[in-house]
């Protein structure tokens, strides 16, 4: 097997020039890779783009990020919780594409799996299709969308091998596999890295195939957005 | 007239055995509270969960485990994790029964619009056109009017819409109305104590009422 | 949870009528239905179309269906080691349209996902490529391939649960979890049943939402084509 | 002239460290016994496995485990199983480094046939297809004449073809040989023993042949 294993974040994203297209998973603040974007805002990068299905919230995740002026551009499909990229969009001072989450879910896993474009009934009718070519199948409308790819993908495990095989917890899964795919480089940072061998074949939900760097991350803060309870 | 849980209530009622639902955030996620003993569903979370249980204790709240609001949640015996791309195909490819969601506007076409207001607001679309877009089945909670006393459900969206034709029903706060293949808010049902006469009032699109209106049972 | 159990393979089958659309899963005869497919023999339904990256050999797997002449159309990528599967192909008694290997992957992916066509590389320049749209992306040729969908899908896992839910093992996964989520009606036999609650939901390869009914088969014979060992 | 095993060996010096590889059926099987020691390379099973380690013993042989020739084989620590959609996504998408199969013919463009001879024989292309309209390097291992004596190396297919101007290296039982962006086989070595008049006698598409031919170091 290969070896893929660097030391930390910083050394994971030392090469990250301005102005690169990056993806970075995460659904809200469930999965997301935190120390890369510690190390991101320390590095101070600039004139990214970002492809994040949300951008965080105003002082944690990417919206750090939006803070220190990092980001040029974020493709997202929800804005929501956050107060400061809502202004940010509004005032025009962020360049933003909103897309369908199902939409940008499936143009990642296509930039990954080497199709080029592919028809989805998402958006049909609505601005988000302007300027796309539509086409009916059986009766129904769809638009054609295409691949999305990254210079480096930035992904959240749970567990790790060396050789780059990734194992995510729960629902902070979501972005994170797709996106591991379609980097030209992919960076994993895992809550633990295990030895080779550790992890079983068969229950691996990212082959190391697609990973270049990977290593163990630490001080996990994995805050909660909306941390709900039942009393009884 | 129905507060967010009276609306949540009647929306239950609709659900059948057997059925895969996706509920959206917000009075949709309240429809889970009121599902009937003996009704089994599986609930889907969009951003990766088949099966989503009650909220957590305390002490069994987990950071890695959310659903499609951000809100901590459990699985219930039997459920299944997977990537956002796994779960809009589920969605895309019609496995999901049936979508309950909130919105801003739907016309009487069925055109429903829950993403945006120029100028003021930008929640963005979410998983909303994918689910619009694929689902079989459509409901929609919503309030039949806005604060100021606009109405909601109109001949045409005035707000970028979500999705064209696709609206199956809407539970309001005044009513459950059906949305015709020709077009169209037919009147199904009175919420208590509400006449015809409030629900025409507050009804911009064409509204159909035949024959007399039983009022909801809750 | 939705209870999917069924008694046996011939429940499971009974509504299967000539003329229907079947997707098998199995790649030569590693993870194959042999349950079903043994109740499809025994029921005699006639004029299918199987869909199944191979035909089996002469006396396993779908070959004997074959033998029974129950298969009017086969949709394959690959008829190697089946002397009558290729003898009926070249004399014209058999219907058989070859598709390569990922593309017929990819369309039932499709199928499952609702993504009426997408773009591929595979096949452009060949006869695969006959009456087909090709459109350049970056600068090179793709073709455009439409989705697969069956009237039953029957697949073979290694554990399964009451409401559905999948595991597969080594590679006996292969076709399986695609078709699983492309027929109108998905057929899962088992060789384990466990009930709900003993299977963890972070590794379960297809989720029970795709799946109509479950039964654990019996007296697998998981026939190997080449046994190839190391002598030492 | 070289037997499979010499074929083999000499593909296996093609092989970088760190790379990922698809091994066809035949020859390029035999590929991995001669891998060099300290280079490190992951090799991709299309039916769903990285990390193919030698066949089993005996007692390990599991029916559940096969490559893509129906070989029983075992995986190495680290490997990763998949399903087939996956496994092309990984080929079509650029992932694999390299790709190893054998060929009926090879035009002077690079265009590959092996998967068909009209009326006599029918294999099916498997994930031939996919395989040479993706990977960005291709080597092919293949006889360089048929048993009756007809040249394999052409000016153009006489077979239906797999994949168009795709192959880049031929590595055959007299030569290896580089197909040249513009067209062309370009002579680079000779099996031990073979003239650069028998390859030439041997090859009908145009071989260009510069300067001093090495022989093969095996």
């Amino acid at each position: 097997m290969i070896n893929k294993v660097v030391k930390n974040a910083q050394e994971a994203v030392h090469d990250i020039p301005d102005n690169a297209v990056l993806m970075l998973g995460g659904f809200g603040l469930c999965g997301i890779p935190e120390n890369c974007i510690s190390a991101l805002l320390k590095k101070g990068v600039k004139g990214l783009t970002c492809i994040s299905n949300n951008a965080g919230v105003d002082d944690f995740g990417i919206g750090l990020m939006l803070k220190t002026r990092q980001v040029r551009k974020m493709i997202s499909s929800y804005v929501g919780e956050n107060a400061e990229f809502e202004r940010q969009l509004l005032s025009g001072e962020l360049e933003v594409e909103l897309i369908p989450q199902g939409t940008l879910a499936e143009r990642i896993r296509a930039g990954g799996a080497g199709i080029p474009a592919f028809f989805t009934p998402a958006g049909v009718g609505t601005e988000v299709a302007e300027g796309k070519e539509t086409r009916v199948f059986d009766g129904k409308t769809y638009l054609m969308e295409s691949w999305l790819k990254a210079d480096f993908a930035i992904v959240k495990a749970w567990k790790g091998d060396t050789a780059g095989n990734l194992i995510y917890k729960g629902t902070a899964r979501n972005f994170n596999p797709m996106m591991a795919t379609a980097g030209k480089i992919t960076i994993a940072e895992v809550e633990e890295l295990v030895p080779l061998g550790s992890l079983d074949p068969n229950e691996i939900h990212t082959p190391g195939i697609y990973v270049q760097r990977i290593f163990q991350g630490n001080a996990y803060e994995k805050r909660i957005e909306q941390r709900t309870v039942t009393r009884i | 007239m129905l507060d967010k849980n009276g609306i949540a209530k009647r929306i239950a009622q609709e659900v059948r055995d057997g059925m895969y639902i996706n509920l959206g955030i917000g009075i949709p996620t309240l429809v889970a509270n009121y599902i009937p003993e003996g009704i089994n569903v599986v609930l889907q979370s969009e951003n990766g969960l088949l099966g989503i249980g009650p909220f957590p204790k305390e002490e069994e709240v987990d950071a890695d485990l959310i659903n499609a609001g951000k809100q901590t949640v459990t699985m219930r015996p039997g459920s299944a994790l997977f990537s956002s791309a796994e779960s809009f195909a589920m969605i895309r490819g019609g496995h999901v029964h049936l979508t309950i969601l909130g919105a801003m506007e739907v016309s009487e076409q069925g055109d429903i619009a829950n993403w945006k207001i120029p100028g003021k607001m930008v929640k963005g679309m979410g998983g909303a056109m994918d689910l619009v877009a694929s689902a079989e089945n459509i409901i929609v909670a919503m309030q039949h009017s806005s604060k100021d006393g606009q109405s909601k459900l109109l001949k045409k969206c005035s707000l970028p819409i979500t999705g064209i034709k696709c609206v199956k029903k809407i539970v309001s706060d005044l009513a459950v109305l059906e949305v015709m293949p020709q077009g169209g808010f037919k009147l199904l049902e009175r919420a208590p104590g509400v006449s015809v006469d409030q629900i025409k009032n507050a009804t911009e699109g064409s509204l159909l009422v035949e024959g007399e209106i039983p009022e909801m049972k809750l």
